[in-house]
């Protein structure tokens, strides 16, 4: 019987073991996940590389990044600062071409819509919901 | 002391979910996740610059063409509406209004390649058009691009205008004041009954593409009634 | 007895040992599995580097030449100098940018010298992104067009 | 034989568990590279594209490529195109880096010429395709890119010119 009893106690023990490994398992990846997505590592990379792109352009552009969720954006001399309430600032240094007027702003965006038009220079603008 | 070994088994079986579940949480579901997406407004936007380029390629080209088709037109015409079979008459339909009537004819040419030219100025021999602003407009999930791009295409007359404009002006002048025309010019005349028909050939070549290529020298042939120039003032020869 | 017992518990150990070690390595494998996708998605330096690298032709404050509109492709002589570039390619200081004009000669100049004389050191990509493209370009000099290359090398810090 | 039964439970989940982690391996690896390498693709083709728009421009005396190519296509004689086409671009593609070059035009999607460089694709994996499973397998293969411009011709015809480019990344 004794025999038997191990048997039944060691399995237990097992199934208990992997109960908990998943259970770290499934938070560690969601952690992965949701960390990945943090708002302003996104915007500011892509924001950045916009910025670098419209130096790049021989006409006109109007770009509109709307459903902006609420961050602090400061652009200045050549780099663009996204911050959140709850994050650490995520910065991207851009290439500036200084044959163009310096980029100097400071938005706080509650769900708006930032407008950036590149002419014969770049300017940026918060347009109000 | 010997057992069913349910570890191993259960290891393999939980590491076949854990990274199922991982590959639906970090992959599939990753598509809607802002970060895959970096990038993307950028590639729109350097397709907005080459297709930019491409359209004034096109533009340039498309202009050259027409250009080379205007010419050949417009010298087989006299210079005139098509209409009026080479004859000039002044104050009239016929009126040899030679930049207006090249206009035309170009515009009409033009708009064969689908260009729609909003400004076109002859001065000094060479053409300049100014066509409708190239634009590209694009909108993704949050990102709105408009892109447009000015295109204007100068070049340089392969027909002598000014000649042309000059010789009208003699004649004109001619008229007005009564002279027998063939004193009036140097050109080559060539008189048919009441007709006086003028022939010039054009300095430059133009190439006309139909089934195959003809590179020609395009002869410009207007003729005038002398008993109905649509000046007041008539010469009798 | 207690022989009998000391058997027994040995031989769990036997059957233990090999099945703790195939976890620790099956563990290891799943986490570096898993933050593959990660690492990757952030790396967007060699996506900034392909933009930078074309402000060169595309752009008239840089190479592009203009003659009433911009030519993109078609590089102005004139503006191929240090002074220039400089001014329409503020490199930051992780990046360093290595132009070569070749026609039937080569003209060569740097960007963020201290970080360009790095391209040697691409193969540790640990520590740089490098990338590198032969553009076949066009050259205005006054009233001469002539063809030629222009190679873009570039190199960023990570 | 219960021992036995412990021991082949035990190799048999250590090979599936092997052939778990190698195809998730894929998986992920294919998942990761393809998305930034999709958009640094898509960036990059511009490159392609400042190279195909100087081919066309390439000054000829007082004509251009573009000119000689309508000649070719008219006179149905294309050995000056080929010829040029081949000092252009077997000149800024480098055997090395760059080993496959090819240029070719269409006129309603049929081909009136194409040239290529002269290029063994036993040497090379080809990536056509992005998710190409064989891509993790080789260090060295062949990225490809390929920009098209859709030209005007004479007589209102459009031409569409295409150049490739195959690049050992």
């Amino acid at each position: 019987m004794h025999k038997k009893g191990d048997l039944l106690i060691e399995k237990q023990l097992i199934f208990a073991f992997y109960l908990i490994l998943a259970v770290v398992v499934y938070f560690m990846i969601g952690s992965i996940a949701s960390e990945r997505s943090y708002f302003e590592d996104y915007f500011v990379r892509d924001l950045g590389l916009t910025i670098d792109m419209l130096h790049n352009s021989p006409g006109k552009v109007s770009i509109e990044y709307h459903g902006l969720s609420n961050f602090n954006l400061v652009t200045k001399e050549n780099f663009v600062e996204v911050r959140s309430s709850k994050n650490i600032p995520k910065i991207y240094a851009f290439t500036r071409d200084k044959n163009y007027v310096q980029l100097d702003y400071n938005f706080n965006f509650l769900n708006d819509t930032l407008k950036i038009k590149k002419d014969k220079a770049i300017y940026l603008e918060m347009v109000k919901k | 002391m010997n057992k069913k070994a349910i570890f191993m088994p259960l290891l393999s079986f939980f590491v076949l979910i854990i990274l199922t579940y991982s590959y639906y949480e970090l992959v599939v579901k990753d598509v809607e996740d802002k970060s895959s997406t970096i990038g993307l407004n950028q590639a729109e936007l350097v397709n907005a610059y080459n297709k930019g380029i491409e359209n004034e390629f096109n533009a340039e080209k498309a202009v050259s063409h027409s250009l080379n088709s205007a010419i050949n037109e417009f010298s087989k015409n006299g210079g005139v509406n098509g209409k009026c079979n080479n004859l000039w008459k002044f104050n009239s339909d016929c009126e040899p209004d030679l930049e207006k009537n090249f206009i035309n004819v170009f515009t009409n040419e033009l708009l064969k390649y689908g260009y729609d030219a909003k400004e076109i100025k002859i001065n000094d021999n060479s053409i300049t058009i100014i066509l409708n602003d190239f634009t590209y407009k694009k909108e993704l999930k949050n990102f709105n691009l408009e892109y447009s791009l000015p295109i204007a295409v100068r070049k340089e007359l392969d027909i002598d205008l000014n000649k042309l404009n000059s010789l009208k002006d003699q004649v004109k002048k001619c008229l007005e004041e009564g002279k027998p025309l063939n004193t009036c010019t140097n050109e080559k005349t060539e008189v048919q009954e009441n007709l006086m028909v003028f022939s010039i050939e054009n300095n430059k070549n133009i190439l006309i593409y139909t089934e195959k290529i003809e590179t020609k020298k395009p002869v410009f042939v207007f003729k005038i009634n002398t008993r109905d120039t649509g000046i007041k003032r008539e010469t009798v020869f | 007895m207690n022989k009998k017992a000391q058997f027994e518990t040995s031989h769990e150990l036997i059957i233990w040992i090999p099945r703790i070690i195939a976890l620790v390595i099956v563990a290891g494998i799943v986490f570096f599995l898993i933050t593959l996708p990660v690492k990757q998605s952030f790396e967007i330096d060699k996506l900034q580097e392909t933009i930078l690298r074309q402000r060169f032709l595309y752009s008239e404050n840089c190479l592009a030449h203009n003659d009433g509109k911009v030519n993109s492709g078609i590089i102005d002589k004139s503006k191929f100098n240090q002074k220039n570039l400089d001014k329409c390619f503020e490199a930051n200081d992780k990046i360093g940018v290595n132009l070569n004009l070749i026609t039937d000669k080569i003209e060569t100049i740097n960007l963020n010298q201290k970080i360009a004389e790095k391209l040697d050191f691409c193969f540790d990509k640990k520590h740089f992104t490098c990338t590198n493209y032969t553009y076949y370009v066009l050259i205005q000099d006054e009233k001469k067009l002539e063809s030629g290359l222009l190679n873009v090398a570039m190199i960023k810090i990570k | 034989m219960k021992k036995g039964e412990s021991a082949i439970t035990f190799v048999f989940s250590l090979i599936f568990l092997a052939i778990v982690i190698t195809i998730f391996y894929a998986l992920f690896l294919l998942s990761s590279v393809n998305k930034a390498n999709f958009s640094i693709n898509q960036v990059s083709l511009s490159d392609v594209n400042i190279n195909l728009i100087n081919y066309l421009r390439t000054p000829l005396n007082t004509t251009t490529v573009y000119d000689l190519m309508i000649n070719s296509y008219y006179n149905n004689d294309y050995r000056e195109l080929e010829t040029l086409s081949e000092n252009i671009f077997n000149r800024v593609y480098d055997n090395e880096r760059c080993p496959l070059w090819n240029i070719k035009g269409e006129i309603n999607n049929e081909k009136f010429f194409e040239f290529e460089s002269k290029f063994d694709a036993r040497k090379y994996t080809l990536s056509q395709n992005p998710r190409n499973f064989l891509r993790i397998f080789t260090d060295d293969y062949l990225a490809t890119r390929s920009s098209s411009f859709d030209i005007v011709f004479p007589d209102n015809k459009k031409a569409k010119i295409t150049l490739l480019e195959g690049c050992v990344e």
